[in-house]
């Protein structure tokens, strides 16, 4: 097990390694001047002067060749230093400590929306296969796969803020707040969830140890909630695992959308912004965070299913 | 029970050119006077169990020996039947035989040359030796007609598309099956019909060798005989070499000519069939054919001698005989000193008590 | 006369010709028509049509790929016609589903919006699934360090944040549909790269693969008998689930102001574009919302139809059953 | 005669399939008195498994859609599902054959016994909370009470230290002893019939002799009835009293073992018994039965196996098949019974069986 | 970020920035945008004029020297009373913290700026500048307190209200001071809360989360008209929107064209329809509220179909294809870019629309790669004259780039256009100013520099129980006292 993560701590450090020279190449590509771009967004959109840019590139470091940046940068971030923003002056680390725990809390929440709606209408589909309780939840599942976010949201905010005046249309704190951000997160991905679970509890009610349990005298619930749900959520655990890409996705347009703070909207800002130390620390603390998921997942994994052994195998 | 216990003829010493010698003089004795076409000579395979990075760099691998010094030969036109418990190595034997695996020691030799993996060998060396695996509908391309599936060999070879047809109207007429098979899947064919698909593609290239892994274990026992009774009728028309791998023995008794037993990665016995089954000169065999269910009616499972535990693990196999943690007649000597070859009639076997084993007339005897 | 009866027989001979080439034809048809029968009368077909979303699905796709090959005959206006003092008006005889906020006809939108959303679909699915397949291919059946690597660098770009990569390209080559599509394919293989690796290596496993090595049939060959057919199949329906994620990514990105350039009727655009008029102007946001939820909903129909007319194992099960 | 523990008659199981109906069982009728072993042989597909599972209750996705399976006078084919848990929990058992697939890989062994011994103990009464053992909410004591059985169930059914393979999950089992935890389910709920469906097909002679002893040590110390399914006429003769030979989801002949072996009448068990080895001289042409076994589509007129028999006429292929009695109980469906040889030939397999 | 609307003292302001957007070190942790937390020493008038703050009077000294007297008896928050020193500390902070604050100000090193006594300050420009004093009328050059600590997020200005709460990238939570030295707020309590999103923040409005919404969507502006429960408050800004021609490639290096393209847009169709009557026509690129403005000097090109396909038929143009470049942040910008392509499309000019992101359009502008960049440009202080300068000279921001090295540019008429921009901006009399700007506006719109849109107005809405609500025409600059509960 010790060896299985540190292995696993070994491959994840590699792939930040890979990640944070594609940001840094990425940057190095990518057209706009950080100087220009964050100078003017101080100014209120006034345009910098000459001088003003050269100071600031001088300050920045931002005249150095980008592998010696690159290697500056590396050389920081080993010590714990992602830097400071260019356009504030406030170090990386204390923006993604403001900003990471509400986008944690807003994809676990959005989760368990996803989970709570997800668990009962796949099983209830796989069980009632071909019935009209299948079609009804399959083509639920479908409607809330093909909803972009934001459009949902704002239907969200219209109903239950505007009409029925029951959640707050936007903020960050208590729980109401989460409310519709979690749901509007939530529904593509109990979409998604449902339909695996779905065909996964078909494939494993097909299998014989479901034949065992019921040849015990086992009721059909336990049957279905304990043999059988056991085992479907294995492969149903990878995606969640894989999803976390598509969460922060979402969470950048929700983010947005109901003026939360958060890892996505600073990205987006950032990014526009050319506030390169910013995006970088973010990368890689996004990479970092879909490391440790993917290694829990992993050791879920274990419990979930006892046959894997993290001992053997590289995959 | 009275044994014999022959005093420990051979320990220590020169081994190996003991071995040598007596391999050299079972290849002559064990078998008509033709020639040896495929040679082991102390063939062991093992399989690396943990091999990450991490795990190279550290150091630390376990390794699982599936085969373990195995010599053998069979000669030209002979049937070699394998037996053996599930895990003893013997699809590890074909595999290494048919060349999917390279052996970690020893060499194998095709008619006197030795040969390396399936991609050192030279395309008519791969020709010359056919396979038939155990399920016919896995070892074809679900997606590919019994046509494409004979043809694929040929087309290997460089036969042209007439010559290709020409032959596999041939080798239909071979296997007992008709054109009308030809544009069907292996799902749209019985468990009989495939197997006889494969065997076709096997021969298609008209090798002199045929390994055959567990061919018929799948199968029903009226289609099992069907497949026997072709594979026995193209042997004697194509003068073809068989290597039989089977758990099934009575399927190995009737079409071998010698059989081997295996255990746990390591030949135990072999011997000519009838007489490996009359006279087993080893206790793991005796167990073996003890174990088969008598068609006897008068017979119950009460009476019958039953071998009781499990067949250890290869990674981390026992001492001395493999078989001493089992066997009830393991003594000391079992435990620590590895078996020599006994020869014992026609054929030999690795138990420091073969000739005692094997001169007991009663079988169960021992057992009681 | 030499000459006209010369002509007469050369006249004759083509019509000869002629009528055996209808013949022919006719026969060819028929042939075709009875081999339609067939197929439509074959196992996986029947299956397929036992399942009626699998057919609405079918339905559903076909209905799209036709709305997009004859958008300029179905649509009952030029759908960048802009018409300012007819702007935001609701759904009339004129305009069936109403005009957005620059008076064009959100129908003819639609429609033709229709193209440049399946073109979006079809080039991303098209392109990930190239790369990701003959990645994924090389990884499982090299095995070693190749996978090894390939697999570390679909990591990293599952680590990358794609809307970054999205943003980054964009920002790079400016946000066009094309560079829109070509960030998304970017982001896009490392599923299929996942998917058709998994497949490869169970499938090298398998006994026909080792029986074709041992024939001596090369890797390439192997590859593409073998392994490619065999693993295609999840492929595909991974490919049809996809088209509709590409669609909503599209709409996610048009949000974010890097959607396809106006006046080009993209249905993700549309909605971002509408969103201000969500409740002035309904119609100019939950059409377009339709009509991708229509199309997401046919494309997964069709791929779960798809799924179980291709996973073996459903007929398997039946037949070994039978065996 | 008293009544007997499993009686079925003219039981019809069939499968809706896209094509037409699979008749996968086809008016089977016998009986399992109390304490027998009853052995039911027959080529792959001839029915064996879902005459099984109807009698388990288990036959779905098929239907029963004509007949009747009474246990101890009970009509199972309309009974309630408290009655087939009751039935299931308490009374019958079912061994499956591929140990590697029947046991559930996520939960220990012993949890998936002791889950058994729960049923038994109240077939009525299962919460939720309870079985997923959720925890708090759960009898913690019960469970661990429990253990103790399991262990003694599991060195019943000859498992080497249980204590230690307590919480061992199937996939640190070997085929041999995951099939003895599969016996050890079985019997957890102290059964009067075990059900075992080719339990040692997919292991071994050595293991299988292992399993087969044991069956028949606990048949003997519990006294239950079991119906063998297999298609190893040597297993057969080993540990059974009674053979039904079954074909085309049909019974061809039923007897006493012996019957069966040494004197079968119908043509099927004598082409059956023909095939052995056993029968043929080494590297002889084997007999075989010509042609192949039907796929059960579609109405069945006549004798299924009237297109391989060797004595078939016109009558057989359309006739309804009678029943035969051919004295101390042993029968055959056959019309043409007068034609086919009565063998008063030696016992089959007494020689030669090695 | 709690429903605090229902607190009957407090106002909620819903902004469409955010004020605390990572962390303004300079300021202590917010922006002085919007808060009226800190105050200028010259304050921006209704007028667009700039009228005495924090400072009571002013005056050049020399050719590069200006002497500020600074109010007194203005506490800060405090309790600390204002003087030169706290003057010239915040001065110095600015120059040091932001990098382009030297080369904005004109002012560079410590001499700069001098506290000559307890009330005076002097100033030292690096070169002549005559709008110094407009130039420091704007919130980010405000008097602070040097124990304000951004860590903390302590504020210490000297305005109306102060900082009680910040919670990032949500809200400020500001508290009438008693001891402001002008009139104080009438509200205890004005909450800054931050909703980028304007339907998000027209939503919140309507479900009474918040008293004030900035910028709702223009397509809601006319329902919210029609709801009794919210009023809309309008104000003309200094902002203008409009496209500036490539003037150095072709097609649009021809006057002609650039000239029938000016025909062809019909800027009151736009302001009728897509900006639903927010804003005006434009017919030079500067807004009238800017005195300089020429608005009603010149004679604007008539929106004219036939007179836009006749002249396209006489300029050079044969049918290449014009790209128009929009930053993708500009409100409505897509929608008026494709207006603008529809009606050259009718005068048959063939273009497309490139939409980039904000610092991608500004590469490509100076870059100078496109046809017609569209775009706003306005002014955040009393001195509006950079915003001709920047655009439209050839050192100007936008055009140095291609100027410096290519020696062309981009919006630059060069010559004559730049002698007249550096007279304006040198100008110490508006009148001079006026007449200088006036010129060069003339000469632009002559050659058809730029396809003018529409003057930005400024409007929020907010519920109908509040009064007092009124903007400035720097609405960043409006003042917060006179809003009444
Ligand atoms: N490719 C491999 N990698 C690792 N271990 C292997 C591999 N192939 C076989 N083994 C191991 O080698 C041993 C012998 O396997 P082999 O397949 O040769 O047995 P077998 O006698 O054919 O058994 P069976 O009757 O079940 O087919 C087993 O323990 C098996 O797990
Ligand atoms: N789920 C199913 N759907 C359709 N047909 C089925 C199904 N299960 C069984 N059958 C059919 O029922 C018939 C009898 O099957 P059964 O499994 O009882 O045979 P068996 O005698 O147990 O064979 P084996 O020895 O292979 O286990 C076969 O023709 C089979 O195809
Ligand atoms: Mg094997
Ligand atoms: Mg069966």
């Amino acid at each position: 097990m010790w060896k299985y993560i540190v292995r696993r701590i070994i491959s994840g450090l590699a792939v930040l390694l890979g990640v944070s020279v594609l940001t840094f190449s990425l940057t190095f590509f990518t057209p706009g001047d950080p100087a220009r771009t964050i100078l003017r967004k101080q100014m209120g959109g006034r345009s910098p002067s000459q001088a003003a840019i050269e100071r600031f590139r001088e300050t920045n470091g931002l005249n150095d060749p980008i592998p010696v940046q690159y290697v500056n940068w590396v050389t920081d971030v080993m010590q714990g230093d992602l830097g400071v923003s260019y356009h504030s002056e406030t170090a990386v680390t204390t923006l993604i400590q403001q900003n990471l725990m509400p986008t944690v809390e807003l994809a676990v929440a959005g989760l368990a929306v996803a989970l709570v709606v997800a668990i009962p209408t796949g099983v209830i589909s796989a069980v009632h296969k071909g019935g009209r309780l299948d079609y009804g939840s399959q083509v639920l599942a479908l409607l809330g796969l093909s909803m972009p976010n934001f459009w949902l949201g704002y239907l969200l905010m219209l109903v239950f803020a505007v009409q029925l005046g029951v959640l707050p249309t936007h903020g960050f704190g208590t729980f109401g707040h989460l409310v519709l951000p979690a749901v509007t997160l939530g529904t593509g991905m109990a979409a998604v969830i449902t339909r695996l679970l779905r065909s996964s509890m078909l494939e494993v009610l097909d299998e014989e140890y479901i034949q065992t349990a019921r040849s015990k005298g086992l009721k059909e619930r336990i049957v279905v909630y304990k043999h059988t749900l056991r085992n479907a959520l294995i492969p149903v655990i990878t995606i969640v695992g894989l999803q976390f890409g598509y969460l922060l996705n979402g969470a950048v347009i929700i983010e947005m959308v109901f003026q939360r703070p958060g890892l996505g909207s600073l990205l987006i800002d950032a990014i526009f912004a050319r506030n390169y130390p910013v995006v970088q620390g973010l990368v890689l603390i996004v990479a970092v965070v879909f490391v440790v998921t993917n290694l829990l997942v992993d050791i879920t994994y274990r419990y979930v299913d006892p046959r894997i052994s993290l001992g053997g195998g590289s995959e | 029970m009275s044994v014999d216990r022959p005093g420990n003829a051979t320990a220590g010493g020169s081994a190996a050119e003991a071995d040598d010698a007596t391999d050299a003089r079972l290849n002559e004795a064990g078998s008509t006077a033709r020639e040896p076409v495929i040679e082991l000579e102390h063939v062991s395979k093992s399989f690396a169990m943990n091999d990450s990075l991490l795990d190279r760099l550290l150091g630390n691998t376990t390794s699982l020996a599936a085969v373990s010094n195995v010599s053998l030969s069979v000669h030209r036109g002979e049937t070699l039947g394998v037996v053996g418990e599930s895990g003893s190595g013997k699809s590890t034997l074909a595999n290494l035989v048919t060349g999917l695996y390279t052996p970690t020691e020893g060499v194998i030799s095709l008619d006197g040359t030795p040969v390396g993996g399936a991609t050192d060998r030279p395309a008519d060396l791969l020709a010359d030796v056919g396979v038939v695996f155990q399920n016919a509908s896995s070892s074809i391309n679900p997606r590919m007609t019994v046509g494409d599936a004979i043809a694929e060999p040929l087309i290997t070879q460089g036969w042209s598309a007439d010559d290709c047809e020409e032959r596999i109207a041939e080798l239909l007429e071979l296997v007992e099956l008709s054109e009308h098979h030809l544009d069907r899947y292996t799902h749209e064919l019985s468990g009989g019909q495939a197997q006889r698909v494969s065997i076709a593609r096997a021969i298609a290239t008209e090798p002199s060798v045929l390994v055959l892994d567990e061919p018929v274990s799948a199968l029903d026992v009226s289609v099992k005989g069907s497949i026997l009774n072709l594979l026995m009728r193209i042997q004697d028309e194509l003068d073809l070499t068989y290597l039989l791998i089977s758990h099934d023995l009575s399927a190995v008794k009737h079409v071998a000519d010698r059989i081997a037993v295996m255990y746990v990665g390591e030949l135990m016995e072999v011997g000519p069939a009838e007489e490996l089954f009359e006279r087993p000169a080893h206790p793991y065999t005796e167990a073996l054919l003890a174990a088969i269910p008598n068609v006897d009616p008068a017979s119950t499972i009460e009476d019958t001698f039953v071998l009781e535990g499990e067949v250890p693990s290869p990674v981390d196999p026992p001492s001395g005989c493999v078989f001493h943690t089992r066997c009830p007649m393991a003594e000391e000597t079992c435990r620590t000193t590895v078996p020599d070859q006994i020869e014992v009639g026609d054929g030999w076997s690795r138990c420091h008590f073969a000739e005692s084993v094997a001169d007991d007339e009663e079988v169960t005897d021992a057992w009681q | 006369m030499t000459d006209e009866t010369s002509v007469g027989d050369r006249v004759k001979s083509i019509g000869d010709r002629l009528r055996s080439a209808g013949v022919q034809a006719r026969s060819k048809l028929g042939e075709t028509r009875s081999r339609l029968v067939a197929a439509y009368h074959s196992r996986p077909v029947r299956q397929f049509r036992s399942n009626t979303l699998n057919v609405i699905g079918l339905v559903i796709v076909l209905t799209l790929i036709l709305t997009a090959i004859f958008a300029p005959m179905l649509a009952p206006h030029d759908p960048e016609e802009q018409n300012l003092r007819d702007r935001l008006e609701g759904p009339s005889a004129e305009h069936p589903l109403g005009t957005d906020q620059l008076g064009q006809d959100v129908l003819s939108r639609l429609i033709f919006g229709a193209r440049v959303s399946l073109k979006i679909g079809v080039a991303v699915v098209g392109i990930s699934l190239a790369i990701g397949t003959a990645v994924g291919v090389t990884a499982g059946y090299a095995g070693g360090y190749v996978d090894e690597g390939l697999m570390r660098l679909v990591d990293v770009l599952l680590a990358f944040p794609g809307l970054l990569l999205a943003l980054v390209i964009a920002g790079i080559l400016g946000p066009s549909l094309t560079n829109i599509m070509i960030a998304l394919a970017i982001v896009g293989w490392t599923s299929y790269a996942r998917v058709v690796r998994g497949s490869v290596l169970s499938v090298k496993e398998e006994e026909y693969v080792k029986a074709s090595q041992l024939m001596g049939t090369g890797r390439l060959r192997i590859v593409g008998r073998h392994v490619l057919p065999n693993v295609m199949g999840p492929v595909v329906v991974l490919a049809t689930l996809d088209m509709a994620t590409v669609i909503l990514s599209t709409a996610g990105l048009s949000f974010l102001g890097l959607g396809a350039q106006p006046p080009t009727p993209e249905w993700g655009t549309m909605i971002s574009e509408g969103r201000d008029y969500l409740r002035s102007a309904w119609w100019v946001v939950n059409f377009p919302g339709l009509a991708i939820m229509f199309a997401v909903l046919g494309f997964n129909l069709l791929g779960d139809g798809l799924r179980d007319v291709l996973d073996p194992r459903e007929e398997e099960s039946v037949q070994n059953k039978g065996l | 005669m008293t009544e007997p523990l499993l009686s079925v008659e003219n039981l019809h199981t069939h499968f809706e399939t896209h094509d037409r109906t699979v008749h996968a069982v086809n008016g089977v009728s016998f009986d399992i008195e109390p304490g027998e072993v009853v052995g039911i042989v027959g080529e792959s597909g001839s029915g064996k498994s879902v005459t099984a599972r109807s009698i388990m209750r288990l036959e779905e996705p098929g239907k029963i859609a004509n007949g009747s399976i009474r246990y101890r006078g009970e009509e199972l084919t309309e009974a309630t599902d408290e009655t087939i848990r009751r039935l299931r929990g308490q009374d019958m058992s079912m061994v499956f054959q591929d140990p590697m697939t029947t046991l559930n890989p996520v939960f220990t062994v012993s949890e998936q016994i002791v889950e058994s011994l729960k049923v038994h103990d109240n077939p009525d009464h299962q919460p939720l909370r309870e079985y997923l053992r959720i925890p708090f909410l759960h009898d913690r004591t019960d469970w661990a009470d429990k253990r103790d059985r399991v262990v003694e169930l599991m060195s019943e059914v000859g498992i080497p230290n249980p204590e230690e393979r307590l919480d061992a999950y199937p996939h640190e089992f070997s085929g041999g002893m995951r099939q003895r935890a599969m016996l050890a389910i079985a019997l957890a709920s102290e059964p009067d019939l075990l059900i075992a469906d080719e339990p040692t097909t997919a292991l071994d002679v050595t293991i299988q002799a292992q399993i087969l002893q044991i069956l028949s040590d606990l048949r003997a110390s519990r006294d239950m009835s079991v119906m063998l399914i297999t298609h190893d006429i040597g297993v057969v003769s080993e540990v059974c009293d009674r053979v039904i030979v079954m074909y085309g989801g049909q019974v061809m002949e039923t007897g006493t073992t012996d019957q069966i072996l040494t004197q079968p009448r119908h043509p099927y068990t004598q082409a059956l018994l023909d095939c052995m080895p056993q029968q043929t001289e080494r590297k002889e042409h084997l007999a075989t039965i010509e042609g192949q076994v039907p796929d059960q589509l579609g109405d069945i007129e006549g004798c299924p196996f009237a297109s391989r028999c060797a004595y078939a006429d016109a009558a057989c292929q359309s006739a309804p098949m009678p029943v035969c009695d051919c004295g101390d109980g042993q029968e055959a469906a056959c019309c043409a019974l007068d034609r086919v040889p009565d063998p008063t030939r030696e016992a089959v397999g007494v020689e030669g069986s090695r | 970020a709690e429903n605090t609307s229902g607190n009957s003292s407090g106002v909620t302001i819903a902004l469409n920035t955010d004020p605390t957007a990572e962390v303004w070190n300079s300021h202590g942790g917010i922006t002085p945008y919007w808060t009226n937390v800190m105050e200028p020493l010259v304050w921006v008038n209704q007028e667009m004029d700039t009228e005495p703050w924090l400072a009571t009077d002013w005056e050049q000294t020399g050719e590069t020297t200006w002497e500020f007297d600074i109010r007194e008896g203005v506490s800060f928050h405090n309790g600390d009373e204002l003087t030169a020193d706290h003057v010239v500390y915040s001065f110095e902070t600015l120059l040091e913290e932001l990098a382009y604050a030297p080369g904005w100000l004109r002012l560079e090193g410590p001499e700069s700026i001098v506290a000559v006594d307890e009330y005076t300050v002097e100033f030292t420009t690096t070169e002549p500048f005559s709008v110094f004093p407009g130039n420091i009328a704007h919130n980010m050059v405000c008097i602070q307190h040097p124990d304000r600590n951004p860590d903390e997020s302590r504020v210490i200005g000297t305005g109306p209200y102060q900082v009680d709460e910040v919670v990032a990238q949500q809200e400020v939570v500001t508290s009438a001071f008693d001891d402001y030295w002008n009139d104080s707020g009438k509200v205890d309590e004005l909450v800054f809360e931050v909703i980028e999103d304007p339907n998000t923040r027209s939503l919140s409005l309507e479900n009474d989360e918040i008293d004030i919404g900035m910028s709702p969507p223009r397509s809601q502006i006319e329902s919210l008209e029609n709801n009794d429960d919210v009023e809309v408050a309008r104000q003309e800004t200094a902002g203008s929107c409009y496209g500036g021609f490539n003037l150095y490639d072709a097609p649009t290096d021809d006057p002609v064209l650039r000239q029938a393209l000016n025909h062809a847009v019909d800027q009151q169709l736009i302001v009728d329809t897509i900006l639903e009557n927010v804003g005006s026509a434009a017919r030079v690129p500067i807004s009238p509220t800017i005195y300089w403005s020429a608005h009603d000097q010149v004679d604007p090109y008539e929106y004219d179909e036939d007179t836009a396909s006749s002249l396209v038929e006489e300029s050079d143009y044969d049918g290449e294809t014009l790209t128009i470049v929009v930053p993708n942040d500009l409100v409505n910008g897509r929608d008026i870019a494709q207006v603008l392509l529809d009606s050259f499309t009718s005068a048959g000019v063939e273009a497309e629309i490139q939409m980039a992101e904000r610092a991608q359009y500004s590469e490509l502008v100076r870059d100078g790669d496109g046809h017609l960049f569209v775009d706003t440009s306005g002014s955040n202080s009393g001195a509006a004259d950079y915003v001709i300068y920047d655009s439209f000279h050839s050192d100007g921001d936008v055009n140095q780039r291609r100027y410096r090295n290519e020696e062309t540019g981009v919006q630059n008429l060069g010559g004559e256009v730049d002698t007249l921009i550096e007279d304006g901006l040198q100008a110490t009399e508006s009148a001079v100013k006026e007449e200088k700007y006036v010129q060069a506006q003339e000469r632009m719109k002559e050659q058809a520099v730029t396809v003018p849109v529409y003057y930005d107005e400024f409007v929020a809405a907010y519920q109908s129980g509040l009064e007092g609500v009124s903007f400035s025409p720097i609405p960043e600059f409006t003042s917060w006292t006179s809003l009444e509960k």
